[in-house]
């Protein structure tokens, strides 16, 4: 069966380039220039999809963005796009969709006799029980049924670009509204980006068959182009419009090839002075039984298929009408010899139409409408009621229910559309600032009018965006406008036994939203909801105003009380892959690699990520897994001497009269006494009195400080320091710049470091005497000023050695080579943190701002007499309980088991329930006590000190004894470090 | 007239269409009093009229909604629930919930789709999995179910994810909830205002508060667009316009209001089972049973009471749906929108008594209004009905940031400026 | 949205931190009562309206400064 | 020998006939905060405002902050002990990894992440943004027709690197 043909000449297709696609699987011919969906009417295809409910037969009904019906995966990997959208390329393979086996025999259309009850609220008044968890049993079922297409689980072959883009006038459209615009605000001089979703410019025009029309179009497009100022996106949709005039563009591109870096579409962040919403009007069907056959289609969009497409029925269409415009797609299939059948609601119509139709020889039924289509897989015959009743025998059958401005992207900016009774439909309720309309969206719809109502937009943009000079208007063509008269016709007033769809994608139905209004859900948010009208994926272009006005009928009030929609960006269908352009995968965040990382990777390291950085894990020599080489790397520290790099952790350069006052304030220990070339260790608060981090702060100079932070925090609290100069204490004269990017560091730690030191800096003095614990000594060597600070994470005798980044891969290189007498080797992250839980040296688990300095046993470094930051609400009530949760070192009293963070701590005699006591933070395998050991928190902390505990780990039915110790497992006295 | 829904009842329905359903709630006018008014018709206001009448025997009482019912952030989220808390005082309050989800359809005879399907949280480091034991520990020893994932369970319960080395951060395994999930998020306030009509509860939509009516300290009424309307009792649970309500009654309160965005692609045929969150950065997803892709990730991180969102923040979201899920590069969104939402200092929630005699608050949901939504009903109304706390609500008092009582669920300080 | 950086210029939000409510008084460094500290880090006016605020230029000249936003709008006025 | 290594010495060299990316090496970065008239006599004159950068003596000056600059000077630079006691002087020349784009595409290359105006007009030769490319921040200074110089973080300089060269892939050979 085959309702359509294409004319053997006529329309803008390209007959020279013949294009071949396929339609589930069949191989079918088209032409350059069509879509998908004039290619596949033109082949004949009159059904091509089945309704998402109901299974219904369905057929192409538009010729835009607002498709409801013909909705295909494209490639194998693209689900749901309409044809409307697709335009036809070589090789293209599309799918029917939601039908089984095919469309034709689609045998889920079982569904269509079990109709009655589908009805609205179906699902709400249902499947409740027998058990509590009953919709667990329905819902696979369900969700089978649902969804439309379907998804690839495959990795998206295409990529994507994203784009910064600026400009003074932004128009949205091409059609008459737009070029004039654009032109005159191009003429101004202003740099005017105009955008149009179709591939070529001139929106309606490009249905037009006016000669005038055409050459008008061809001459804007040719000063247009013309104007270096004027930058013209086709293929490209404005998406959504964001604060401060943002609009989201996405622009898709014909030649994409990933592997040569051509993206698939492009999405253009563009900030404009001004913008322009040239954006036109969508027709709107009209309601009436079975008025989704395939076959039956908007008016507009039969035109579009006969003068763009060249495709006509097959014989004889029927339209029917509450409004002048479709009386042009009437004339021009009349004038291409198909016979017409016209039916219009209004009893009056306008005599040069009756004239023009008489002329033509068409058949008129005035104050006539749809009383039902029949037709089982496509239009057949369509019996007409009012003031004429009749069968007509037609092949299809157009409708136009009015016209609705698309006023999507003025209201994404929050300004809600209102009704504008002239044209029975919604009109921008407002512009905000800079923003302006023009053309069919502002429900202006002739073209001379649209063409004035251009000139003065453009030159209004012009000026708002500063370009004040007038420009030379665009010429009309001098043509007289007629009047738009329209008689809106929301729904019929019974729909006997035919089911009148409202929402075609939803196959929602006239008598759905009479069950929503019956059962109070008449709030149009509510309606929606309840009938899921408007939420397929044409996102109710094409039902949204119908529903409204049926609903408002329904209530008895006008449709300006009776509400609106809201409309949310994307304005179609926007990939998400096409949002997050090529920030994904590896991509995904950037990562940071410290000035080691080379020489890392040359000596065998593992990396790990740790935030973004990538950091040495463990290293090769050691053995090729975490759990074992850490052990290896932390006796390698115990017992001879490694080296680590520290590079990540942040570092701050603290200058400035005021720096000692400064550093005096955000620590809760003083250092306005610390004397230079002295470095101590330092814990700040939040102002709530919680940790917020620790570190070190040598004094370089008099008024000159080198603070570290843990890695961690670092961005957190060089921020904060900011803050607090130039926001809060800006009387302190003191200047802050991070270097944690100009100095790498690198740990040389374990008993023998001295030696290593003292063999890598032969010129230096690295003796006790002169770098004693917590001193600093900056040497030379080559030339090239290091700083060794004598600190210790690991509790061992142990340098940090800060060295400007570029120099860090040699002097590393040079520390090794010189020292392999000593063993020494490098050691990762794992032993890091293993070798400091021995020392019972806090780090990011227990400093995870939940915690006080006494909670972590750092209580006593806060100067009592000197005020801090957090100082004051540090002693509120509950964060000085004596019972608080505090650090605690916790030994494995079996030896045969092992200690696991996240275990849950209880006293012995506990039940084992609840939220414990307290949890383990960080545990290791202590080379030294050749245990497992712990640190973590406990009500009542040390307080507890040898008594036996059980830690819990009930994800794995484990609970192991052990006992609470002190956090400092090794070396209590320090004699390590001062050694 | 209440006709109770069913299969049944549809199917004789079915064939006498001409019977139409009846009012799911009705529209009366307000009354000049009540004995209690709740102040804000979303899911937590109409939950606890419903609990106010179900469970203390109070029905004289009014729901007060300024624009229709459940206009609020129950009808703008992205539908979880879950009770994977582990801090003393949410655990056994969300928990709660959880089971009160769980029979809410029959509770109500009005099906809210609870779908438990399973929420896994996905780990991106050996650190990250052990504070998530530490989390599932809690659960378990709290009656909860929880389990953890090695990477290769992962792997096999979410074969979608991004396994590859091009994985900017590997999976190194997750913790599942089995009975966390989903619930049709529309149908909690359409059913909770139907059972709570039913019991004799007014609704009122389109009827604003604009102050209160004050005897001295004690707040005994409201003033409305449609008259003054004294009450017993007054809650407030208008999440979002907290302060905006508080501030009518000389409350200044611990919050910010934010802008948090939902996502949702088109609706394809199954393909993810789960609720899926991610350790890397926050983002969260799940399908819902129309087929949609619903997910979403930080709020924008600045206060503002525009339901709008700023694009970058668009872009972050996305990034993490494909990074995480490459099956999502395709998919295409089909809206996106904001909900605002009242940000607490600590991330958790108020519900209590105030200074003002008479008046109780309910708000400062950030993140997790919408799971919370049947025990804050439930709690809410034990304080409004008892002029004291429910233990499950204790720790959510106005004051506990002077008495140092912070409930630091995440533990990151200051949510309210943090980014 | 975009923040006016009073050293870069306009720059889109995606390069700014949020630092709050810059009406807030913080008590000066060593002053001020539990209540008082309270009361300035936990308590909030979120008016719905103008709202003088914190930024940073944090991806630019990292500089903090402060504005005034319209909360129910984003609409940015002059620096107060 | 302690050699100077630069963050990208193990990085994919970028190779196209319209598009040049790579690292300019030797040069010195010195951070100085404190009075533009202390300063000046020894710098020579100063850029007025934030954004724009001057060049003289084989120097660069570029002004960062409301009162601070930055010193593009040669890689070895004495300036520092010329600056007067007064100023606050920080080294940087390890903290940024200088990258140069040139060619007729580096200004759309850089558009695709950078939320600034590249047009010819917005966007000249001697001024400078700092700014935020793959979410690190940059300065990015136009100093020719179609040439930048990108100072990144040296941690991050891989990462902006390899987002460069792979935002320029359509211009590769």
């Amino acid at each position: 069966m085959t309702a359509f043909r294409r004319l053997d000449k006529g329309g803008r297709i390209d007959r020279e380039k013949s294009v071949n696609f396929t339609y589930d699987g069949k191989s079918l011919g088209g032409f350059a220039g069509d879509t998908l969906a004039s290619a596949l009417l033109a082949n004949g295809k009159t059904l091509t999809s089945r309704s998402f409910k109901y299974h219904r037969p369905r057929g192409i009904m538009s010729a835009g963005v607002e498709e409801p019906n013909g909705l295909f995966a494209i490639n194998g990997n693209e689900p749901n796009i309409p044809a409307t959208t697709v335009d036809l390329v070589e090789g293209l393979a599309a799918q029917s969709q939601n039908a089984w086996p095919s469309v034709d025999f689609d045998l889920m259309a079982v569904n269509s006799f079990a109709a009655p009850l589908f009805q609205t609220g179906f699902y709400y008044k249902t499947f409740m029980g027998p058990f509590k968890k009953s919709w667990m049993f329905y819902e696979p079922f369900i969700r089978r049924a649902a969804g439309i297409g379907k998804g690839s689980c495959e990795k998206d072959p295409d990529r994507y670009e994203t784009a910064h883009e600026f400009c003074d006038v932004l128009v949205v459209g091409a059609g008459p509204a737009g070029l004039t615009t654009a032109l005159v605000a191009g003429r101004s001089g202003a740099r005017v980006v105009l955008v149009e979703q179709d591939l070529e410019l001139g929106g309606q025009l490009l249905s037009e068959t006016d000669r005038d029309f055409e050459m008008w179009r061809t001459t804007q497009v040719a000063e247009l182009r013309s104007l270096a100022n004027v930058t013209i996106r086709t293929r490209t949709t404005a998406q959504g419009l964001y604060d401060d005039n943002l609009v989201v563009l996405l622009q898709r591109h014909e030649n994409h090839d990933a592997a040569r870096g051509r993206p698939r579409q492009t999405l253009i962040s563009l900030r404009s002075k001004a913008i322009i919403f040239a954006t036109g009007a969508i027709e709107r069907p009209l309601v009436f039984p079975n008025n989704d056959r395939p076959g039956v289609m908007l008016a507009s969009a039969l035109r579009t298929y006969l003068n763009r497409f060249a495709i006509v029925p097959l014989k004889r269409a029927l339209i029917v009408t509450n409004n002048d415009t479709a009386y042009k797609t009437a004339f021009d299939l009349a004038e291409a010899g198909i016979a017409v059948t016209m039916a219009d609601h209004r009893n009056v119509i306008p005599s040069d139409l009756l004239s023009r139709a008489a002329m033509l020889g068409m058949a008129m039924f005035p104050g006539t409408g749809i009383a039902d289509v029949e037709g089982a897989k496509q239009v057949t015959r369509v019996q007409l009621a009012g003031n004429h009743s009749a069968t007509i025998e037609c092949d299809v059958l157009a409708m136009s229910g009015g016209w609705n401005p698309v006023v999507h992207l003025t209201s994404h900016s929050g300004i809600k559309p209102v009704y504008d009774d002239a044209i029975a439909a919604f009109v921008p309720g407002g512009y905000a600032k800079n923003h302006f309309g023009a053309g069919a969206v502002t429900g202006k719809f002739g073209f001379e009018s649209v063409i004035k109502d251009g000139n003065a937009a453009g030159a209004d943009a012009a000026k708002a965006a500063g370009f004040d000079k007038p420009a030379t208007p665009v010429a009309t063509i001098g043509a007289k406008d007629r009047a738009y008269k329209i008689s809106p016709h929301w729904a019929p007033k019974t729909t006997g036994k035919g089911k009148a769809f409202v929402d075609f994608q939803s196959d929602v139905t006239v008598k759905d939203i009479r069950t929503a209004h019956d059962e109070g859900y008449v709030a149009v948010e509510h309606l929606k909801r309840y009938t899921t009208l408007g939420m397929g994926t044409d996102q109710g272009k094409t039902s949204n105003i119908n529903a409204i006005g049926l609903m408002a009928e329904l209530r008895e009030m006008p449709i300006s009380q009776a509400g609106t929609t809201t409309f949310r960006p994307p304005y179609t269908g926007l990939a998400v892959g096409a949002i997050a352009g090529r920030t994904v995968g590896l991509h995904f965040r950037p990562y940071r690699l410290s000035p080691l990382h080379d020489a890392n990777k040359a000596h065998g390291a593992t990396f790990i990520e740790a935030g973004l950085w990538m950091r040495a894990w463990y290293y090769a020599w050691a053995g090729s897994t975490p759990e074992t080489a850490y052990i290896r790397e932390m006796e390698l520290v115990r017992n001879g001497v490694g080296i680590a790099d520290i590079s990540t952790l942040g570092k701050i350069d603290v200058q400035g009269p005021d720096a000692a006052e400064f550093l005096n304030r955000v620590y809760v220990n003083g250092f306005a006494k610390l004397p230079v070339g002295r470095a101590r260790y330092g814990v700040m608060l939040s102002d709530d009195g919680v940790v917020l981090d620790d570190g070190t702060t040598t004094r370089i100079a008099d008024i000159h400080y080198y603070t570290t932070t843990t890695t961690a925090q670092a961005g957190e609290v060089m921020s904060w320091f900011e803050y607090l100069l130039q926001t809060q204490w800006t009387d302190l004269k003191v200047h802050v710049t991070s270097l944690t990017d100009e100095w790498a560091g690198m740990a040389v730690s374990g008993p023998k470091s001295r030696e290593a030191l003292q063999l890598a800096f032969p010129d230096a003095d690295v003796s006790n005497e002169n770098l004693p614990y917590m001193g600093c000594l900056d040497v030379h060597l080559d030339g090239v000023r290091i700083r060794i600070l004598r600190l210790s994470f690991s509790g061992e005798l142990a340098y940090e050695v800060h060295v400007p980044a570029e120099y860090a891969g040699s002097l590393w290189e040079h520390v090794l080579k010189v020292a392999e007498p000593l063993g020494i080797r490098p050691y990762g992250l794992e032993a890091l943190a293993s070798l400091r839980i021995e020392k019972g040296h806090v780090a990011g688990l227990e400093l995870d701002h939940r915690n006080t300095l006494d909670d972590l046993g750092l209580g006593k470094i806060a100067g009592k007499e000197k005020s801090y930051v957090g100082k004051e609400l540090r002693f509120r009530e509950a964060l000085q309980a004596p019972d608080r949760w505090s650090l605690v070192g916790i030994e494995l009293m079996e030896p045969d088991k092992k200690l696991r963070g996240g275990s849950i701590l209880f006293s012995a005699g506990d039940e084992i329930k609840g939220h414990g006591r307290g949890y383990i933070t960080s545990v290791t395998w202590s080379t030294e006590l050749k245990k497992f050991i712990a640190l973590g928190l406990y009500q009542g902390g040390l307080k507890h000190e040898g008594e036996d505990i059980i830690c819990a780990f009930p994800l794995k039915n484990e609970q192991v004894k052990a006992r609470i110790v002190s956090p400092h497992f090794i070396d209590r006295e320090g004699a390590r470090l001062n050694a | 007239m209440f006709k109770p829904y069913s299969a049944l009842a549809l199917a004789k329905h079915a064939l006498s269409p001409d019977r139409p359903w009846p009012r799911a709630w009705n529209s009366p006018e307000p009354k000049s009093s009540y004995d209690a008014i709740v102040i804000g018709g979303g899911g937590h206001g109409l939950a606890t009229a419903y609990y106010l009448a179900k469970n203390h025997g109070l029905t004289n009482v009014a729901v007060l909604e300024r624009n229709y019912i459940g206009s609020g952030n129950v009808g703008r989220n992205t539908t979880i629930i879950r009770s994977n808390y582990m801090i003393d005082g949410n655990t056994q309050f969300f928990e709660h919930s959880l089971k009160l989800w769980e029979g809410l359809s029959h509770e109500l005879n009005f099906n809210c789709m609870v779908s438990h399907r399973g929420q896994v949280v996905l780990a991106v480091s050996p650190a990250q999995l052990d504070t998530f034991a530490r989390r599932g520990n809690i659960m378990r020893l709290n009656g909860i179910d929880a389990e953890l994932l090695d990477r290769g369970q992962v792997m096999k319960l979410l074969p979608y994810l991004d396994y590859s080395k091009d994985a900017r951060w590997p999976i190194y395994g997750g913790i599942i909830q089995e009975r966390a999930g989903t619930v049709r998020h529309d149908a909690v306030a359409w059913g909770y205002a139907r059972a709570a009509d039913t019991l004799g509860v007014h609704i009122i939509e389109n009827c604003e508060v604009t102050g209160f009516v004050m005897d001295g300290d004690k707040a005994v009424g409201v003033e409305t667009s449609r008259g003054k309307i004294l009450a017993g009792k007054i809650g407030i649970a208008v999440a979002g316009h907290s302060s905006h309500v508080a501030k009518m009654a000389g409350l200044r309160v611990p919050i910010e209001t934010h802008v948090l965005q939902a996502f949702v692609t088109e609706p394809v045929k199954p393909m993810v089972d789960h609720v899926i969150s991610w350790g890397a950065e926050l983002f969260y997803l799940s399908q819902s049973d129309k087929g949609g892709m619903v997910f979403g990730g930080h709020i924008d991180g600045f206060n503002t009471y525009t339901q709008r969102g700023q694009f970058p923040r668009i872009q972050t979201v996305a990034e993490c749906a494909v990074s995480l899920l490459p099956l999502m590069s395709k998919l295409r969104l089909l809206r996106h929108w904001g909900g605002v939402m009242d940000m607490t200092p600590d991330g958790s929630p108020f519900i209590g008594r105030t200074e003002r005699p008479n008046l109780y608050f309910n708000g400062g949901w950030c993140y997790q209004g919408f799971k919370a939504t049947p025990a804050s009903g439930w709690t809410f109304a034990h304080t409004i009905a008892h002029d004291e706390e429910h233990e499950l609500n204790r720790a959510y008092s106005l004051d506990r940031f002077e008495k140092g009582r912070e409930l630091d669920e995440f533990g990151i300080g200051n949510w309210t400026y943090k980014q | 949205m975009r923040i006016p950086c009073p050293h870069c210029g306009q720059r889109d939000v995606g390069e700014f931190r949020y630092g709050g409510d810059a009406s807030k008084a913080r008590p000066a460094h060593g002053t001020g009562d539990m209540k008082a500290w309270h009361d300035y880090y936990f308590l909030f006016d979120n008016p719905k309206g103008p709202h003088d605020e914190y930024w940073q230029h944090v991806l630019g000249c990292r500089q903090w400064f402060k504005l005034t936003r319209n909360t129910a709008t984003n609409e940015i006025g002059e620096q107060p | 020998m302690l050699d100077r290594r630069s963050a990208l010495a193990s990085a994919k060299p970028y190779t196209s006939s319209v598009l040049q990316i790579g690292e300019a090496h030797g040069f010195s970065l010195l951070q100085v905060a404190g009075l533009a008239k202390a300063i000046s006599p020894i710098t020579g004159k100063l850029p007025v405002k934030v954004g724009l950068a001057v060049t003289s003596e084989g120097r660069t000056l570029m002004r960062t902050g409301p009162n601070q600059f930055w010193i593009i000077g040669p890689e070895v630079d004495d300036i520092e002990t010329k600056l007067p006691e007064i100023a606050i002087i920080t080294p940087l020349s390890h903290s940024r990894t200088r990258i140069v784009i040139e060619g007729e595409p580096a200004r759309n290359v850089l558009a695709k992440g950078v939320p600034l105006d590249f047009h010819h007009s917005a966007f000249k030769s001697g001024t400078f943004a700092m700014t935020g490319l793959h979410h690190t921040p940059v300065l990015v200074h136009c100093v020719g027709e179609n040439r930048f110089e990108i100072y990144a973080l040296r941690t991050f300089a891989v990462s902006v690197y390899e987002w460069l060269t792979d935002a320029a892939l359509e211009f590769a050979r």
